[in-house]
């Protein structure tokens, strides 16, 4: 079986590689496409030909499109993603992802725990309740969560939390690099603005699995048996839920990675996210495309990751 | 008359509530002894089905069941709590599922379920078991359901068996429980003929083996035949018939279970037509007239001014029709 | 019975149990995170988050110039009445008319260990003038001919011309004049721009892009050991998110104020507003090379078709006064009345766009950026415009250095822009107009302006000197090169405990963070 | 339709949706022409006035009227939205059917390019095609568009795998039915409840994609009234004057919330396990 | 795109349909897994003649129901033909319409729920023949009442009729282009067992009365007894036997028929799984005649008498 699941493993990473380069292709190509020339957004227009030349053959501009695609992802592979050209200009590109990744994926991996601890708990509660008060509190909430755009919530909550009960920090991020309780700490309210949709989305998800499960044959045929209700949830029930749990989060966090963009630059994180809005504003294309790929690649992955828990969690699929 | 194990006095069961209740079982009355095999026969929306359910209650929350007597072995089930009941099912009462692909959890193994199902109620051939001797007499269940390879079955995954396979499992481990009382609802509707042929065998041969009570839901009259002592004819929510089988395959007393006689000895007789009962089956009202009279070929005013009542054809056997001479 | 049924009492502790995690964890991470110490000063750089050089001879964005004062110092400084005072210099005194000597202090160290030396200050300003150095600054000094170091303690500059604000440029961080070491500059190359070396009294001891900066006491320093230990400056881009920041204790200083916020703040006693008229000027700079603004009449069109004490209110919410001029009323001629071409005029600007060759719809692009506010001056000013000339202006955001770039290169129509920290009037016409002026980004180019520049270089009394600018003012006025709108006050926000800082009118603060402390 | 009505009327969710969903469309149809107020009409003697009578949401820095700000605001967002999703939804559906009915080299690349932009983060997709397109109201449409387009063809797809399979079409090719009538007639109108459903979660999405995108600067630029625009103001004086941002941000939620009951109203009607077929 | 495996035979040919060698694969497994190919015809080779019941007899898996569709075109071959005679007189209709049509075995999805019974039964008619509104009403009632069914019903939606009426109106619309052959697959198996005759019987007086060649997909020998002409008996993509319907099931050769009508009398066959050989025979391994060979050589086609063969090493 571990055998059958790391070759299940390899295989899909074949596939997202292959995804991977097609990614990397439209990011370059639409790139490309996108007004402006870099080497005057580099250089300004008064940048003397020879400048310009000289640009143009560091950066490989001269080359043909394909030729450049080429070279970018070949220096890409060897992390190198060119330099800055305008909001930290001559920075290498590397060197900010290197510096910003750890702080969005806390961030990211923090919000996908709170998610899923809060819809565990309150899909199961609204599950278990069904048409009672915890199951129309929840779903109600749940509701409501949905219905808040990210960074509203991420102010809601600094006003409550930060500056209105003061537990939490309004502003800046530890990285956890730095300390790890601080991280913690000042990750909550950013982690908890993100995972607040997602967490709903989740919650009601988990609860119609839980509910549509619980009408399986199976689940009668267990009760035909004689077996107990904690029992029959716990293994005919929730067990078989998670499935469809698991991949609704997998769909998700395309979602919550675009969350963490904004509640980035809301609650002042460094991140990859701020770091893209700051490039965008800058048109600074050799930083929009790294942070692009960047973030195609974490979805990818988060992808690998949760097909494999799927095949772990559903035997039809190995 | 000793006891019968299952005795059924006028059971009705609805769904929904309110104008939209509707009711699916409008009265039926049965007893099942032990050992016995019990054929409850109908098509679509007699209630058949939804008879066997109610005695296990095993229906949905939006199911009402009534009835003026419901007991097994002389206890009542409708005073039966749902811890004790909880305690029944499996032990004494169990059912064989129509969809055998459905009846076991994808996520689990074959062998899970036998185990979880024998170490719930300690059961085997000595009495109390260890956890350790569980998987053991699994696969001794499984080789008397002639499965050849037990262990690997055991490992296995549902979706990895054949429905006729799974079939088995499910009858080794419902017998393997030794309960008093086995509803079997349409086990064989989904399987193949060959497939159909074993596990009615096997049915069989478990159910004399334990000498167990069997309530054996079917639409199939021709099933009927060859497994049951006795035959209850269903239609539109009440037994229309009931009797020993061979006295009502030889002399169907209602139209509607001659009928359907008729039909098959004509398909066995190569007819150039078949014998055609009119109309279409359905769940069709009792109140003050006879369910099946749309259809009947010997109807007559009566049947549709009044409800028939059961009548007597001759001892064990009685028939709800107006035209039988009692 | 359904059987996922289950009794209230085990939902409802389910969801206790949830809901308690939180809390149980913060109790734990709280004791691990450290609250501001005594010896960390929290000093954040707000509204603005580019910062591309730490060397004083290239630095053009704001928030780089509070990062620079803290780490070097010039030869002269600002006091706080405004007058210049020595700083590294011991001593300064004017020779003759083109020549101004100074004694340099002895026994300063640089954060490498070498002594401040009169070569160093020679290399430091030539280096401003080496067309290799590509300083924005370089125009300012141009006057200089020579300088001259007859002893290491000793500099001799001498100008062309009597050149009258070059006390004020060699003071001002945003001329480039700190002093840098030579052997330090010379062994680092481009290196220097993010690896300074100075005599200030901070060492930069970490920097991130977008991110912040860190500062360490330089214990060497010549006037004396700064009281925090650590001074950490994050970049926060919003201006309201640095009040957030501020209100929940993540720092003690901030570089400027939500404008919004202040009447509010004022009351606050949770917060010490400082608060005063700014050297500064906030106005639409127009690309004169580039239809429609090649034209006067469009331009001076625009320039009536809106209300300013309108936009101060609005924009600023009163902190600021409409602009009478280009120049900051503090250095501008005193008691003169609004010119009529900065007056809202709604008849007369539309009899100028009747006179223009381009229609009213002809297609314009206001570049904006930054903070809310400063954006708030482009949608202000292009929506009364729009009302009033019934123009077809629109607006594309952008951020600051990308603005600022595209303006460099004359790649835009109309942008939003603004100077903060210009001290000399000469910094103001002949800078962002003279024909020469390194932030000349108009195409503006008046011989008899140009005239007048010259002659205010070399004027040496103040008064005459102020009339000279006040006439280039008002022919500049005539042609509108650009569309000034208004001074705003500035402000700098800090927790009540901070004691020692004084608010400058160019509102910089690196060079105060040596006198800081917490009581 | 009738009968989807009053099934629509047994449903609570759906219900509050529904009602919640056409309140805020009319108030967003007509509001703007009921309200006195221009949406650009400054009034700088009213600035940042608190929320009154006259001004229920209160006024902004500029003395305009933020319940009107809000309503034009959100004439527009919902435009934005809506055409996103409407392109996303035709065409992504007809690529969807397209992919089950003929599956094949055509279908496996149209489904691979799908895959890859549903594997950008929304936001991330949304910023980066602001940067490439350039901003604006049409390219926030877009951005949008694109967004939901891979949702649509694998929901579509997902659909139409269940159906093709479905006897009737069979028949349907058996009397050599063409493909686009085999699309349009045999696999659409089984599949077009989740579609629609989906499309109208999509527009509370895409309300969120727009806000976001103009409250960051790099959206609707203004003076253009966007709800995101004007929560970005809101929160710049929110000290000043807490009612823009909030009253704002509840105006969006209540919106938002409308169509999302909505959705999941329609969805338990028609497809309770739409979700599962996403995936 | 239809029929793409099959052309068209010399006109006078005698069997409607002529089936050779026919071999249909699929591919399973995930994109990236190893593949394999699932043999589910395997050299099937059948004659179907104008105007006959021809029953394919067989358990789930078996392919009858591939192979059914396969001779309507649904499934491309993967080798060996299927050849349909052309039709002898020209037909008043287009020429690409299709005069094989097909009875599906589940009734109420053999119609599109969106639309009325009648609107899809009418859809062949308007596709293909130019008729007018009220001829096409017309014709709507007349193949109605073909199947026993009053014109009502075209008003009905899908989800308002019973299965019995579905079927019926199931195989009008089969009728509409005057076919010359319908597959019907499973037609009854989903249906009421007091329904079921009518429908037989319908089936039956159609092919007696209209010449119309029926293919008769069922797992029911009874069924298959009372309707065929001929049966074909399948197991794994094979036909083991083919025959006269009576011989086959009063004298079968093929030990798997046997066990068939052994079972249907009540006695139950060996226990064991059913599975495919990769080599051998297919029944091998549930055979109780199986000799060595069965397990390793594959048994060829044996003619006995005109129309009856079986594939058997060793048959009853």
């Amino acid at each position: 079986m571990a055998f059958a699941l790391l070759r299940h493993a390899v295989m899909r990473s074949a596939g997202v590689m292959i995804l991977a380069l097609m990614g990397a292709a439209v990011v370059f190509f639409a790139m490309r496409a996108a007004p402006g020339d870099p080497a005057l957004t580099a250089l300004g227009e008064g940048a003397s030909t020879e400048t310009i030349a000289a640009f143009r053959a560091r950066w490989n501009l001269d080359e043909p499109l394909i030729v450049q695609f080429g070279l970018w992802v070949a220096n890409a592979l060897r992390g190198d993603f060119g330099q800055s050209l305008s909001i930290a200009s001559g920075t290498d590109v590397y060197t900010l992802l290197a510096d910003r990744l750890p702080n969005t994926l806390f961030i990211g991996v923090y919000a996908i725990i709170l998610a899923v601890l809060i819809s565990l708990v309150a899909g199961t509660a609204a599950a278990l309740n069904r048409g009672g008060i915890i199951d129309t509190v929840a779903t109600s909430i749940a509701a409501a969560g949905i219905s808040m755009p990210d960074f509203w919530i991420g102010y809601v909550l600094i006003y409550a939390f930060a500056l209105g009960l003061g537990w939490f920090p309004a502003y800046g991020f530890i990285s956890p690099v730095e300390s790890l309780g601080g991280s913690l700490l000042s990750g909550f309210l950013p982690a908890l603005a993100i995972a607040a949709p997602m967490a709903a989305s989740f919650t009601r998800i988990l609860r119609s699995a839980l509910i549509d499960n619980a009408h399986r044959d199976h689940v009668r045929v267990a009760r035909s048996l004689g077996h107990g209700p904690s029992f029959i949830f716990l293994h005919h029930v929730l067990r078989n839920a998670l499935i469809p749990f698991v991949t609704v989060i997998g769909l998700q966090v395309r979602y919550l990675l675009g969350g963490t963009v904004v509640i980035e630059r809301i609650f002042g994180i460094n991140g990859v996210g701020s770091l893209m809005i700051d490039a965008a504003f800058g048109r600074d294309y050799p930083i929009i495309q790294a942070c692009a790929l960047t973030f195609l690649l974490i979805v990818l992955l988060v992808n690998i990751v949760v097909d494999l828990i799927c095949t772990m969690l559903n035997p039809r699929m190995r | 008359m000793p006891t019968p194990l299952l005795r059924v006095r006028d059971l009705r069961t609805s769904f929904g509530s309110g104008d939209r209740r509707s009711e699916v079982v409008k009265g039926v009355s049965f007893d099942l002894n032990k050992g016995e095999v019990l054929g409850l026969i109908g098509e679509s929306g007699s209630g058949k089905t939804v008879t066997g359910l109610s005695v296990l209650q095993l229906l949905p929350d939006n199911a009402h069941v009534e009835a003026a007597e419901l007991t097994y072995n002389g206890r009542s089930l409708a005073e039966v709590g749902a811890k004790d009941m909880q305690r029944l099912r499996g032990a004494d009462l169990a059912m064989i599922f129509q969809d055998p692909v459905g009846s076991f959890n994808p996520a689990k193994t074959i062998g899970w379920h036998i185990v979880k199902a024998l170490g719930r109620h300690s059961v085997g051939p000595s009495g109390d078991l260890k956890p350790g001797d569980l998987k053991a007499v699994a696969a001794e269940l499984l080789k008397q359901v002639n499965i050849r390879e037990p262990e690997r079955t055991m490992a296995s995954y549902p979706h990895q068996l054949s429905g006729g396979m799974l079939q088995r499992v499910l009858i080794a481990m419902v017998f393997g429980l030794n309960p008093k009382l086995v509803i079997a609802d349409e086990p064989t509707t989904n399987l193949d003929n060959l497939v159909e042929r074993q596990i009615l065998e096997l049915i069989r041969s478990q159910q004399r083996q334990h000498d167990t009570g069997v309530l054996f839901v079917t639409h199939d009259l021709t099933v009927a035949r060859h497994l049951c002592d006795r035959v209850a004819v269903m239609y539109s929510g009440r037994i229309v018939e009931i009797g020993p089988t061979e006295r009502i395959l030889e002399r169907p007393a209602h139209p509607y279970t001659a009928g359907l006689l008729a039909t098959a000895r004509s398909l066995e007789k190569r007819d150039a037509a078949l014998y055609e009962i009119k109309g279409e089956p359905g769940a069709t009202s009792w109140a003050k007239r006879c369910a099946f009279s749309a259809r009947c070929p010997q109807v007559t005013d009566r049947c549709t001014a009044a409800e028939p009542t059961e009548r007597t054809v001759e001892a064990g056997h009685s028939v709800r029709c107006f035209n039988h001479a009692a | 019975m359904n059987p996922i049924t289950f009794n209230r009492r085990q939902a409802l502790s389910l969801v206790a149990a949830a809901a308690t995690l939180p809390m149980s964890f913060r109790a734990q991470a709280q004791s691990t995170t450290s609250q501001s110490s005594a010896s960390l000063l929290r000093a954040a750089i707000t509204g603005y988050t580019v910062i591309n050089t730490f060397d004083p001879a290239k630095v053009t964005q704001l928030p780089e110039s509070y990062v620079v004062w803290a780490v070097f110092n010039a030869l002269v400084k600002f006091n706080q009445k405004m007058e210049i005072v020595p700083d590294l210099a011991e001593s300064y005194s004017f020779i003759d008319p083109t020549t101004l000597e100074f004694k340099l202090r002895k026994g300063v160290k640089f954060h490498d260990g070498s002594e401040l030396t009169s070569d160093d200050v020679k290399f430091s300003l030539e280096r401003v003038l080496d067309e290799k150095t590509a300083s924005p600054n370089r125009a300012k000094l141009s006057s200089i001919k020579t300088i001259e170091t007859p002893d290491a303690h000793t500099v001799r500059i001498i100008t062309h011309a009597p050149f009258a604000p070059l006390l004020t440029y060699l003071a001002n961080t945003r001329t480039g004049t700190q002093i840098v070491p030579r052997k330090a500059v010379e062994r680092l190359g481009d290196k220097f721009d993010f690896h300074p070396v100075g005599t200030g009294a901070y060492v930069l001891k970490e920097w991130k892009t977008g991110s912040g900066v860190k500062l360490e006491a330089f214990p060497d320093y010549f006037d004396g050991a700064p009281a925090f230990q650590t001074v950490s400056m994050p970049l926060i881009g919003e201006e309201s998110s640095g009040l957030t920041a501020l209100q929940g204790g993540q720092i003690d200083l901030t570089s400027t104020a939500p404008f919004a916020s202040i009447p509010n703040l004022v009351k606050d006693p949770k917060i010490k507003v400082y608060k005063q008229t700014g050297l500064n000027v906030r106005y639409i700079g127009l690309n004169g090379r580039k239809a429609p603004f090649d034209d006067p009449h469009f331009r001076r069109a625009l320039a009536m078709a809106f209300d300013r004490q309108a936009m101060v209110r609005s924009v600023v919410f009163g902190e600021g006064s409409p602009a009478t001029g280009l120049l900051p009323p503090a250095i501008a001629k005193p008691g003169q009345p609004v010119p009529p071409s900065l007056t809202f005029n709604p008849a007369a600007a539309k009899a100028e766009l009747a006179k223009a060759k381009y229609p009213a719809d002809t297609e314009i692009k206001l570049l904006i950026w930054g903070p809310t506010w400063w954006r708030k001056i482009g949608e202000f000013f292009v929506i009364q415009v729009n009302q009033v000339l019934g123009t077809k202006i629109q607006i594309e955001a952008g951020e600051s250095n990308a603005v600022f770039s595209r303006l460099r290169s004359g790649d835009y129509q109309a942008a939003v822009w603004g100077w903060l920290g210009f001290i000399d009037a000469d910094e103001y016409l002949g800078d962002l107009l003279g024909k020469d002026g390194s932030r000349n980004f108009h195409g503006y180019n008046n011989p008899t302006f140009e005239a007048l520049l010259e002659k205010g270089r070399s004027e040496v009394d103040p008064v005459v000197r102020r009339d000279v600018y006040h006439e280039a003012e008002l022919l500049m006025l005539e042609d509108m090169p650009l569309i000034p709108c208004f001074n705003s006050n500035v402000h700098n926000l800090s927790i009540p405990a901070l004691k020692g800082f004084t608010q400058l009118p160019y509102s910089n603060y690196g060079d105060q963070f040596a006198k800081l402390q917490l009581g | 339709m009738i009968p989807v009505l009053k099934r629509l009327a047994a449903n609570k969710t759906a219900l509050t949706g529904a009602i919640i969903s056409v309140l805020v469309a009319f108030a967003v149809i007509f509001g703007p022409m009921i309200s006195p107020y221009d949406g650009d009409a400054m009034d700088v003697m009213a600035m940042l006035a608190p929320p009154s009578l006259a001004h229920p949401f209160g006024t902004d820095t500029m003395g305009r009227d933020v319940l009107t700000r809000v309503l034009y605001g959100a004439r527009l967002s919902l435009l934005i939205s809506i055409s996103g999703v409407g392109i996303a939804a035709v065409l992504g559906s007809m690529i969807g059917l397209f992919i089950a009915y003929r599956p094949g080299f055509v279908s496996n690349v149209l489904m691979k390019a799908s895959d890859l932009l549903f594997s950008f983060p929304s936001f991330v997709l949304a910023l980066f095609l602001m940067v490439v397109l350039g901003y604006g109201v049409f390219n926030v449409a877009l951005a949008i568009a694109l967004i939901y387009l891979p949702i649509f063809v694998r929901l579509a797809r997902n659909l139409a795998q269940l159906i093709v399979m479905e006897p009737w079409v069979q028949a349907a090719k058996l009397f050599g039915q063409p493909t686009h009538s085999i699309l349009l007639r045999e696999l659409l109108p089984n599949a077009v409840s989740p579609l629609l459903v989906q499309a109208t979660i999509g527009v509370a999405f895409g309300i969120v994609i727009e806000a976001g995108v103009s409250f960051l600067g790099l959206g609707v630029q203004p003076p253009a009234p966007s709800l995101g625009l004007v929560m970005s103001d809101g929160r710049e004086y929110f000290n000043t004057a807490p009612w823009v941002l909030t009253m704002t941000g509840l105006a969006i939620s209540i919106a938002l919330l409308g169509l999302n009951l909505l959705g999941d109203g329609l969805r338990d009607l028609t497809d309770p396990k739409l979700k599962e077929r996403l995936s | 795109m239809l029929h793409n495996a099959i052309n068209a035979m010399p006109v006078g040919a005698s069997p409607l349909i002529r089936i050779r060698d026919a071999v249909l694969e699929f591919k399973i497994g995930k994109a990236w897994g190893a593949k394999r190919d699932l043999r589910v015809l395997d050299e099937i080779s059948l004659d179907v003649n104008e105007g006959e019941i021809i029953a394919l007899l067989g358990e789930s898996g078996s392919g009858k129901t591939t192979l059914g569709k396969a001779m309507l075109g649904l499934h491309p071959l993967t080798s060996g033909s299927i050849k349909v005679a052309p039709p002898k007189a020209a037909a008043p209709r287009r020429q690409d319409a299709h005069d094989l049509q097909m009875v599906f075995q589940d009734p109420l999805s053999s119609f599109n729920p969106r639309f009325t019974v009648g609107s899809s039964i009418a859809l062949p008619l308007r596709l293909h023949l130019k008729l007018s509104e009220e001829a096409i009403v017309e014709r709507l009632a007349e193949l109605l009442g073909r199947v026993g069914l009053n014109a009502g019903f075209a008003h009905r939606y899908p989800h308002e009729m019973s299965g019995g009426q579905l079927q019926r109106a199931a195989i009008a619309r089969a009728l509409a282009l005057s076919p010359r052959l319908i597959v019907a697959d499973e037609a009854v198996s989903k249906l009421d067992v007091s329904v079921r005759a009518q429908i037989l019987n319908l089936i039956k007086s159609l092919n007696r009365s209209e010449k119309i060649a029926f293919v008769f997909i069922t797992h029911d020998l009874g069924v298959a007894q009372f309707l065929a002409d001929r049966v074909a008996v399948m197991y794994f993509g094979r036909i083991v036997e083919l025959g006269p319907v009576d011989q086959v099931m009063d004298s079968p050769r093929h030990p798997y028929t046997a066990m068939l009508m052994n079972a249907r009398k009540g006695q139950a066959p060996v226990a064991e799984e059913a599975k495919r050989s990769a080599k051998g025979c297919n029944f091998a391994n549930r055979c109780p005649r199986a000799l060595g060979k069965c397990h390793d050589v594959r048994p060829e086609v044996t003619a006995f008498g005109d129309d009856h063969e079986f594939r058997c090493f060793n048959p009853v």
